[in-house]
């Protein structure tokens, strides 16, 4: 087994991973920016050396000092968190070169994975299915239209030096494609001085489903069944839930089984996420691999019964792992909520500064994964995710139930947090439903950011109490001549307090 | 005496008075009876009628920051007389008013969307400011006219910095 | 369905019914003495009316005025939590007369299992096992003799008037006993003017194991599974956990079905706890039968993925329970620890004051019910029990160590509590081992009792180095004319620092 | 100048002096390199010799109240002047000193176990104190013999209210 590890990381993941470390008896050891000092993860860990600097190009990625530092302490491993160095091959192979072990997959799988065009190759050799579509421009309208046959409408069809919509056509039927083609490469040669267009597979309806996958020292893959981040805000997860409502058995077993082979098509080791598609036909279809933890691990934790980090470090130290089987049970329902120091009243701005009170939602079915505590500074050189609130429940409305109650309690002030934005996702009706796609948020903006009005009266009827305090107090100052003045709320509050 | 809350757009008026040595509060004809205690760091207990609340309340320029369940509420309030006091002074002034565009974070100008001169709406966009890797859209909050542009697009500027003059555009 | 419950109670328990209510859309009355007006359960609740009064005799224990607010705001039920006038026969008439439901079980079986003796009868009549003995006191010393042996030794033999073990003998052997109860005899007649003496089956590595039961609207009744609670210092439980390392499934069949005999010999409705006595040959003994939410009722959550209140409303509300079989297999392990408001290095002296700084556990595996918060004033006036921590783990090493990491790591200031305290429980080889009796705190209070010296001289340096700075600031104050000096920290902290 | 903290039993001999602006401190010979942080609220991020820690620390009546992983420490901490000065101090006092037991927190007087006049050891038990429904016992603090007792069984006292004085008793 593993003696000491070294984190590569910071805030909320760092703080998991040495959580674990002690839980399983092993030394850790955070490496940290100037920014970092005060951070929980530092002072959480066994030990801690300054990396120096601020931005992360300054600290976090500085492999070599984070290489010299693991060596000097003796630590055996390190692990990357997500992020930073998680998915840098180059750094892995450092790792291994200098004698440590790292805490993932070997280089060449991340290598591999890392590759859009070489992945998509592997899985469509290992029969995984990927979003049909040309991997080269056509320029022949005919060809093209075989294609898109071949394919199945809805086809997309892409300008190959386009983006922002530019050149891009839906075609829903075959009567349609020869003009859309010709309009498409118009406007693109206009747009771009090239014509060329691309045709794909439009996948309707989309959902974002994921399987977590583990693969042992020897190779042997299993799954932990599926996660679903369909909630997406500009690409980015807003909140994760295991399992998906969209899966039945068949076809679980099927995606689980296609997320082993791709898998195992790399030679994997250690935890991985194979993401997928899936369209209103239930057709799925694979979209890239992450050969690291997610963010969003504690759903499976929760359901599975597994710590997916000390599954991990069993992997590297070529122990056993705790299942040999894929998880075919889910163990009731989780669901993650993601928080972010932003504020989604003004469009997620960040929302930098120094938390001055905080207390965290806790009761039944409630985890947190949180990086900052009361007093933490949150600044602009780093992810805003400050957080990850997470709450398990017997079924899926128990724990949808149970997160808007977390949320409602969740005390964090001096920033602003997506918390209010939360609460009305969790409470949104498709939500409930369980029958969303991935253009939720947009397509239900309306009603995500209308400020609540529930408790608009109470809020201003506190506001209008503090203003009257605090015009009484400047009354009573002025007319005693400066004289320090007591709050009347002391004298006032309780007169009419409760009488009725 | 009146006291006006507004957030967003509604307008709570409530009607303030001091009687036997107590505060009464009236909204639409209705009185509440209330206990507010504080439990610092801005946090309040408020029993109004029997419903309980905790409530995060801080005072910043002007606009009271509230949270209650979760939810959050920029709340203004002024009497009868702060809201005559304005209605003369608005009354007074002469030519249009300025509006100083400041960032409200640090960070990095990625693109310019107006020229000067230009007229804009309340709510168009103005610039965009990268910060934390995201993109901020800052947006025009009156009908206005873009004075002065001060930044560049490329340039980083700090929390409060100046970034665009704009005066209101008269309705009239 | 119930749709409006008053809770009769006050700190962590009122704030754990408040939080079901919510996830159920059940609306929430709190009542309040006077002390408890700015508690975390006043707030969360919907609606909260003051009882007035500061001791539990001027607040809690009112049932008249809890009745009255009860009917004026509408409230349709009233959930007692535990203590105050949960186990009150008479209280739960009063709700039932004013047309209201009590969340919990009849007056009948509450008086029943209530009265000590009358429980021994109803337990011996329907097959429950209770500890042997003789009801009544015994003269002629043949005839105990006689019963001594049916029992079978160890005897304990007790005077009927005694105490303090005064006339109270130990008995192993049949030669041993005439003479012992003649000494017996002797001492009480002597101390107590009455020598008649008791004769009672001696438990021998006692351990105190309880079983969950739910009885439904028609008496259906399941088990949950038992607890294991021996970890206890003056009778109050510190520590409990599910399953107990004890029990093997036949033991558990057992002890379940005689739970189920039990509260169906009570004519049981709603949850309920069933506490044996198991001694060394695994023998298991009715000692007694909690009619209420039990304070460790988490542990059984976290292994049945139940939500207890939610049974108890569903109960009440005439709605079948989630579950219709017994627990047979458990989800992992789960361990809580109570924290005290008290200082286990002054004999677990009440530590009343102000918390002012609080920073709970979290991450995998933890769940807190807390009853207070940063700022709460902690009074003389109630249980000074302010928190549970709860871990859960796949199996109890897990569990044991997630509680000792969660333990560690949680800071709260400004009063003393059993922390400290419970880490070494947590530690120690016979709580590890599974194999401790209710003997465990007295037996081991040397190691339990002695400072931990692991970080002593971490505590001692930081100590000294605040000691220095302040002295310095002194010095700098007086050489500068009172002028406010800065900390030494800022100039010399650094300069040492980190350079190794 | 060397300090010492106590801690029950044990006594850390601290070597510290100032050298190029910095503040050395050595213990055993062996000196630490430290970066201590403040948190705010009596939290301290301590890293020594590349080990971290998170202290509370709080200095009540000249004893420092410290938690460290969960570990609670009360630890004394005198200079060597300090600690002169006490030694002469104590040198010079003629006849016993006096202590005085105060309730350290209010409660119910339920039993006193000891007389006036009665001579007793160091943590001898002088009374039972009850609060928040848990009986506490009050201990004797040194050799000391019983010169007075001001509460009665059944009074209800208050915080810091005195209950014994006791004299220490000379061991020559």
């Amino acid at each position: 087994m593993l003696k000491k590890i070294l984190i590569a990381n910071r805030g909320e993941i760092a703080l998991r991973i040495i959580r674990t470390c002690k839980e399983m008896g092993i030394g850790s050891v955070a490496v940290f920016s100037e920014i970092d000092r005060k951070s929980p993860f530092v002072y959480a860990a066994d030990e801690a050396y300054p990396l120096g600097g601020i931005t992360s190009q300054e600290s976090y990625l500085q492999w070599q000092k984070i290489l010299d530092i693991a060596k000097a302490c003796g630590a055996d491993a390190i692990h990357p968190g997500y992020g930073f160095l998680s998915e840098n091959a180059d750094f892995s192979e450092a790792v291994s070169a200098a004698g440590l072990t790292f805490i993932g997959p070997p280089a060449q799988a991340i290598r591999l994975m890392g590759n859009k065009t070489a992945a998509r190759k592997l899985m469509i050799a290992h029969n995984v299915p990927t979003v049909p579509g040309t991997e080269d421009a056509v320029q022949d309208v005919q060809e093209a239209q075989k294609i898109a046959r071949d394919i199945g409408y809805p086809v997309l069809v892409k300008a190959a030096a386009g983006g922002g919509g530019k050149g891009m056509r839906l075609v829903e039927s075959d009567e349609q494609f020869a003009e859309a083609v010709e309009g498409a490469g118009r406007e693109a040669q206009s747009a771009f001085g090239d014509g060329s267009v691309y045709i794909e597979k439009f996948v309707e309806e989309p959902r974002h489903i994921e399987f977590q996958i583990l693969s042992d020292a020897n190779g042997k893959t299993i799954h932990l069944g599926e996660r679903e981040c369909s909630i997406q805000r500009r690409h980015q997860k807003v909140v994760e839930e295991s399992p998906s409502s969209l899966l039945d058995e068949k076809l679980r077993a099927e995606m689980g089984a296609a997320a082993i082979r791709a898998a195992e098509a790399c030679d994997y080791r250690g935890a991985g996420t194979i993401e997928f598609l899936v369209d209103k036909h239930k057709k799925f279809y694979f979209l890239e691999m992450n050969t690291r933890l997610q963010v969003e691990h504690p759903v499976t934790e929760l359901v599975s019964g597994l710590d997916l980090v000390q599954e991990q470090i069993l992997i590297a130290s070529g122990e056993p792992m705790t299942r040999t089987h894929s998880l075919e049970q889910f163990w009731g329902h989780a669901v993650e909520c993601r928080l972010y120091a932003e504020n989604p009243e003004n469009n997620f701005a960040p929302s930098p500064g120094t938390i001055v009170f905080l207390k965290a939602a806790d009761g039944p079915g409630i985890r947190e994964d949180s990086g900052v505590t009361q007093g933490s500074e949150i600044s602009l050189y780093y992810d805003p995710m400050i957080s990850k609130l997470i709450a398990w429940g017997a079924n899926r409305e128990q724990a949808m139930n149970r997160m808007i109650r977390a949320l409602q309690e969740y005390e964090i002030l001096g920033i602003h947090t997506t918390i209010p934005f939360l609460i009305k996702v969790m409470e949104h009706p498709a939500f409930r439903s369980g029958n969303f796609t991935t253009h939720f948020i947009e397509e239900y903006k309306d009603a995500l950011f209308t400020p609540t009005e529930e408790t608009a009266e109470t809020a201003a009827f506190t506001a209008v109490l503090d203003y009257l305090n605090e015009k009484s107090r400047i009354a009573i100052k002025t007319s005693s001549n400066g004289k320090e003045a007591n709050s009347l709320w002391k004298t006032i509050h309780r007169s009419k307090a409760l009488r009725s | 005496m009146n006291v006006y809350a507004q957030f967003n757009e509604h307008e709570f008026i409530y009607d303030t008075f001091r009687k036997e040595d107590a505060l009464h509060i009236v909204l639409d004809g209705q009185e509440s009876a209330f206990d507010l205690a504080e439990l610092g760091n801005g946090r309040y207990a408020l029993i109004k009628n029997g419903h309980s609340f905790l409530i995060h309340l801080l005072k910043q320029n002007d606009v009271y920051h509230v949270h209650v369940n979760g939810a959050y509420y920029a709340i203004s309030v002024e009497d009868e007389r702060m809201r005559k006091l304005k209605e003369l002074v608005a009354a007074s002034h002469s030519g249009p008013a300025e509006q100083m565009i400041k960032a409200p974070i640090p960070g990095f100008v990625l693109k310019v969307q107006v020229e000067a001169g230009q007229v804009v709406k309340k709510g168009d966009p103005l610039l965009i400011l990268e910060a934390m890797k995201m993109e901020n859209v800052i947006k025009a909050n009156c009908d206005c006219r873009v004075e002065e542009i001060i930044i560049q697009e490329q340039e980083a500027v700090q929390q409060n910095q100046d970034l665009m003059r704009l005066v209101t555009v008269d309705k009239d």
